[in-house]
């Protein structure tokens, strides 16, 4: 059994995975030492003629204890959670110089606009592709999420990133890669018949090669008009 | 009332019954028939939610090969035994319906509501037989337009049990028009059988026990059933309500969830989790109450924190009210509403851990007799400890961005309501089999049963752990459509053998099932040696329960009592030289 | 409620429950539950207009006030009714008994049918659950914005004011016809003398029913027409 | 049945205090004001006939403490889902 999670290749994926460490440690404790004491009464108690149960109804001690302590850990749980959850979905969370690009879902495929060389979008120099996603490294990107027709997410698993695309929403997330490479996008939420294959590609590229390849397709999406 | 001393003189002769066999068997208004009525429809039910799963799992271990048998099915299923898309999104939906609506929580609410409430608090039979009836005579119904929808038009309703908008509101997103609007109507209808039911259940506890029966006197499965159907009669209701307005949508053109005209599809939501949250802990608080009988009945001692279990009901149903948001945290929903609902969540693990460790101290020094009720409890307190665990980190809401719709999600779900619940409700039909029927289960097939049902139980659910951390989507009909997915192809299948495995085993409990209730050994008033007021009336129980309500005068669980010394239980029923007359359990 | 099951009651001396007889603890169980469905529609219906707050018509624009204003007299007054009926039984008085239930059920009914020829006139009119019927000339007001609070025209989520409101009012509606069947059984129980003053549950039990359809109407009328 | 002993509230009276309510909530809604006060005053109008109809058509006023919280039990559930719903458009 492997539980460890492949790297994820954002900032903030190395957070999230902490916490999931931190959870799967917290838990495993948990969970051997109530198996261990399941295991050991189940033998150590098992039933014997001419033996008599223990006649007691409960200790108020041990109540105090095993609702302080889980209350104590969940709590601590939940303020690390809080900060992690408030640095990636917080209300002003998103970074203002983020590279905008627009993701539209649509039954079974992705399409992305570019803000192209302006780096806006909603203007003469915008681009759209299909099913391919195309990012700079070392720059948060944000992407203004919607959809078409049903709700879709937008599930990237080495980003560490998954938001409904909800129809008549405009949601934006956003996110920064450390590393280049080429990444599944896939779809998380059943969809319809197609649900099972609308998978796109996420292309990160270092900066200065992505701005090339910006500067190109703007050139011929103005070049074709 | 001025009637009294006629009743309690009808009471005395309940036992000659003199009910024609319609009224007997078919339209009978005791809560004892009725429960089994609802035990044969729901494991009914429970078996084609199980096939339905094993379909699935066909397509998930070897996707685009024939099915086995499948060549059955008619071309718009699967054309030569190959699953299609769309009948694969109907497989997953009704799969979910049936067992959360039709088997698990008629189950546990249906059989086992009806047939311990009066027999475990001294009552002859529920407040409103007529309304009992009532309620499982609707509930039939609803489950043949559930069924319906595989013989329409398009198929079965194919949107996820949750029929998330605008996919379900609309057949042209989805291939399906009429399989949608028999599954809103069912649920409707379904839930018009859930509301009179647990109506029923509350008064009857509230208003029916018998002298001596103070709340604090109650056992846990009826604290446990009562706190249910509070939860139930509050939260039903809404879901009655979205799923019309959801038929509304699909059949008259209004828009309250389709966004074209202003809908909000982030309204469904709410409204299905805010009923599907309590309805979460509709389908684990009786097995938690059922699992505390049976260990305490295993391990020859009172519960141990008998108090504080009631209050960690209490609080799992009135918390269970404000978390529905952790159901939402990647949908759109405001991300500081994700915060507080986050920790209302992560406080619910709060409760859940009191319980089991209460179940532990309940074994702790005990004197444990392995019977087949309660190595199916034991199982249950060990695999509800994986799925509370599992919960801890979808809880925590930037983990969950990662595993949110993935089959770690399954896993939790399958940890909770099949190592959870179904494993409480083998342990309860085994215990109570005798008080229904008269006969015993056998002991040997129902150990055969128990450790198979065990092992291939976390052979198959345990590796979704494993699939969701590999990023491994639900809902999906073909993962190896996905180059990052196909390293865990390997494990699919092994999941999915392990699952029919599972399957198969269930055929040991369903012939063990039905050749008891004819060979069974016949059994005595007791044959647990349990403490409740059930095990006081002849099994099978008359019509009436009891020629006289019983009086109570003992706490719910009082195995080895230090002044019983002949036997290691007493009965709420009988006295002890020096019992206070108004002592609660915790009275030393 | 009948009696057919007095056997199966158990001996006066059962734990005390909530202190009130069965039959009525059972209502207000299910009444609770009302409440929730209830909650269910008007809850969207205020999340509705939350998120859409330019959606809705200004009152009296579209739905006719003075009509429904009357109805809802008419519903206080079968409440009234009810209340009286309820009141003459417990001193034993059989004749205002019958007198004033089939009072409640006439009037009952009489909201019903106020109700249906409503939905008949809007119908016609050209609004319906799904929105205007295009080409109406309530269509045409929604169109130009002259039914709605600013006057500016509203292209989108027009559509919203029609679910929600026949959906409501619809739903109030059957719950008031199904009281009026139920009364009906009651009255005519009353007429062959099935209540008493030592046992006149059913008749306090439909009059919680029936009360509660009041007490809704009275938040829908104001939510729905009035604001 | 013990609700005999206790002399019937007025429920003429109570009749009238709803009839002249409505007609008060037909003046105020048509009126010239500020929409959020003429929201607010109808709101608090209906909450009154509401409670009207409880306390006094419904007895609540003369039920046991336990039924009356039973009664309320509902409210509060209700109000939680419509708030935290609304947050999502209002805040």
């Amino acid at each position: 059994m492997d539980w460890t999670l492949t790297p994820g290749v954002t900032t903030y994926a190395a957070d999230i995975d902490r916490l999931y460490y931190l959870i799967l440690v917290i838990t495993g404790i948990a969970f051997v030492v109530v198996e261990v004491a399941l295991i050991w009464f189940l033998i150590q108690y098992r039933g014997r003629p001419g033996r008599r149960a223990h006649y007691t109804h409960g200790s108020i001690r041990a109540e105090i204890v095993w609702t302080s302590v889980p209350a104590v850990v969940v709590v601590m749980i939940g303020v690390l959670s809080g900060g992690v959850w408030n640095h990636i979905r917080g209300r002003d969370s998103i970074p203002p110089d983020a590279l905008p690009v627009a993701v539209a879902a649509k039954q079974f495929e992705w399409n992305v606009t570019y803000a192209g060389v302006d780096g806006q979008l909603g203007s003469d120099d915008d681009f759209t592709l299909r099913n391919e996603l195309r990012v700079p490294t070392e720059r948060p990107v944000v992407v203004h999420l919607t959809a078409e027709d049903v709700i879709h997410s937008f599930f990237v698993p080495d980003f560490r990133v998954k938001q409904d695309a909800v129809p008549g929403m405009n949601i934006l997330v956003w996110f920064q890669v450390i590393e280049p490479g080429e990444y599944p996008l896939a779809c998380a939420e059943l969809c319809g018949l197609g649900h099972y294959r609308m998978e796109a590609r996420v292309v990160a590229l270092q900066p200065d090669e992505y701005d090339r390849w910006v500067a190109e397709q703007s050139n011929q999406n103005v070049a074709s008009r | 009332m001025a009637t009294t001393a006629a009743t309690f003189d009808q009471v005395s002769h309940a036992n000659v019954d003199t009910r024609s066999f319609l009224r007997k068997y078919v339209f009978s208004t005791d809560h004892k028939t009725i429960g089994i009525q609802f035990l044969i429809l729901s494991l009914f039910f429970l078996a084609v939610g199980g096939l339905l799963a094993m379909m699935m799992r066909w397509q998930l271990g070897f996707p685009g090969q024939a099915m086995p048998g499948g060549g059955v099915l008619p071309d718009t299923m699967a054309p030569g035994g190959i699953l299609l898309p769309e009948f694969y999104n109907a497989l997953v939906s009704m799969h979910g319906t049936f067992m959360v609506f039709f088997a698990i929580m008629p189950l546990l609410v249906g059989v086992f509501a009806n047939f311990l409430i009066p027999l475990k608090i001294g009552a002859p039979d529920m407040a409103f037989p007529r309304l009992n009836m009532a309620s499982f005579w609707i509930a039939v119904p609803a489950g043949l337009l559930m069924m319906a929808g595989f013989f329409v038009e398009g198929g079965a309703a194919g949107a996820g049990w949750t029929m998330y908008v605008p996919l379900s509101a609309d057949p042209e997103y989805s291939g399906v028009s009429a399989g949608q609007t028999l599954w809103c109507m069912s649920i409707a209808v379904l839930g018009l059988s859930s509301i009179l039911g647990s109506t029923n259940y509350i008064t009857t506890i509230i208003n029916l026990r018998a002298p001596g029966m103070g709340w604090f006197r109650m056992p846990l499965s009826i604290w446990a059933l009562f706190i249910t159907a509070i939860l139930t009669v509050l939260a039903i209701p809404i879901l009655s309500g979205a799923a019309i307005m959801l038929l509304f949508d699909q059949t008259l053109g209004t828009h309250f969830f389709l966004p074209a005209e202003g809908g909000q599809p982030l309204l469904w939501q709410h409204l299905f989790w805010f009923f599907g949250h309590p309805e979460v802990y509709i389908l684990i608080l009786p097995a938690m109450g059922m699992v505390s009988d049976v260990i305490a009945n295993g391990s020859r001692k009172p519960i141990f924190g008998y108090h504080s279990m009631v209050f960690a009901i209490m609080a799992i149903g009135f918390l269970g009210w404000i978390v529905w948001g952790h159901h939402m945290f990647q949908s759109g929903m405001n991300p500081t509403l994700g915060m507080s609902f986050m920790i209302s969540t992560l406080l619910i693990a709060v409760p859940s851990a009191i319980k089991t460790f209460n179940w532990l101290g309940t074994m702790w020094r005990g004197n444990i007799r392995f019977h087949v009720p309660m190595l199916h409890a034991i199982a249950f307190v060990a695999m509800f400890v994986i799925g509370g665990l599992s919960g801890v980190f979808m809880a925590s809401t930037p983990v969950d961005i990662y595993i949110h719709d993935t089959y770690f999600i399954v896993a939790h779900i399958h940890y909770v309501l099949f190592g959870g619940s179904l494993f409480a409700i083998f342990a309860g039909i085994v215990f109570w089999y005798p008080k229904m029927f008269g006969r015993m289960m056998s002991e040997s097939w129902g150990k055969v049963h128990f450790f198979l049902t065990f092992v291939f139980y976390n052979l198959t659910f345990f590796p979704m752990h494993q699939l969701g951390l590999g990023g491994h989507m639900r809902r999906i009909y073909d993962p190896t459509e996905y180059e990052f997915l196909q390293p865990l192809q390997g494990m699919n299948q092994f999941i999915s053998i392990s699952a029919f495995l599972l399957f198969a085993t269930q055929i040991i409990f369903a012939a063990n099932f039905i050749l008891s209730w004819f060979r069974g050994k016949k059994v005595s008033e007791n044959p647990w040696e349990d403490t409740g007021l059930e095990w006081t009336t002849p099994s099978p129980a008359p019509h009436g329960n009891w020629p006289t309500t019983p009086t109570v005068y003992q706490a719910p669980y009082e195995f080895s009592h230090p002044q019983e010394q002949t036997k290691d239980f007493v009965m709420q029923t009988d006295k002890l030289p020096t019992t206070s007359p108004a002592g609660g359990p915790a009275d030393r | 409620m009948a009696h057919a099951h007095a056997a199966m009651r158990p001996p006066a001396q059962a734990e005390p429950g909530a202190g009130v007889y069965t039959e009525k603890l059972g209502m207000w169980v299910f009444l609770g539950s009302e409440v929730m469905f209830f909650t269910a529609l008007i809850g969207s219906y205020i999340i509705l207009r939350f998120a859409h707050p330019v959606a809705w018509a200004t009152p009296g624009q579209i739905l006719n006030v003075p009509v429904t204003a009357v109805n809802t007299f008419l519903l206080i007054c079968s409440s009234v009714t009810m209340v009286k009926a309820f009141a003459a039984i417990q001193e034993g008085d059989q004749r205002m008994l019958r007198f004033w239930l089939a009072a409640t059920v006439i009037i009952g009914a009489t909201f019903v049918s106020v109700q249906v020829f409503e939905y008949l006139q809007l119908a016609r009119e050209g609004f319906l659950p799904s929105g205007y019927v295009p080409g109406s000339h309530l269509a045409e007001s929604a169109e130009t914005g002259a039914a709605y609070e600013g006057g500016a025209p509203l292209p989108h989520s027009v559509g919203l004011y029609g679910s929600t409101f026949y959906t409501m009012t619809g739903f109030h509606g059957f719950h008031v016809t199904m009281g009026v069947v139920c009364l009906t059984f009651v009255t005519v129980k009353a007429f062959r003398g099935g209540y008493t003053v030592q046992d006149h549950r059913g008749v306090e039990v439909i009059g919680l029913y029936w009360h509660f359809v009041d007490l809704v109407w009275i938040i829908l009328f104001t939510i729905v027409y009035l604001i | 049945m013990a609700e005999a002993e206790h002399k019937h509230p007025n429920y003429v009276g109570v009749w009238v205090g709803l009839a002249v309510l409505t007609l008060l909530e037909l003046g105020v809604a048509f009126l010239s004001w500020p929409k959020m006060t003429i929201i607010l005053i109808l709101l608090g109008l209906a909450v009154w006939k509401a409670l009207l109809v409880a306390l006094y058509y419904m007895h609540l006023r003369f039920e046991p403490n336990r039924l009356r919280i039973l009664a309320v039990a509902p409210l509060p559930l209700a109000v939680i889902m419509i708030i935290a719903v609304i947050t999502e458009y209002v805040w």
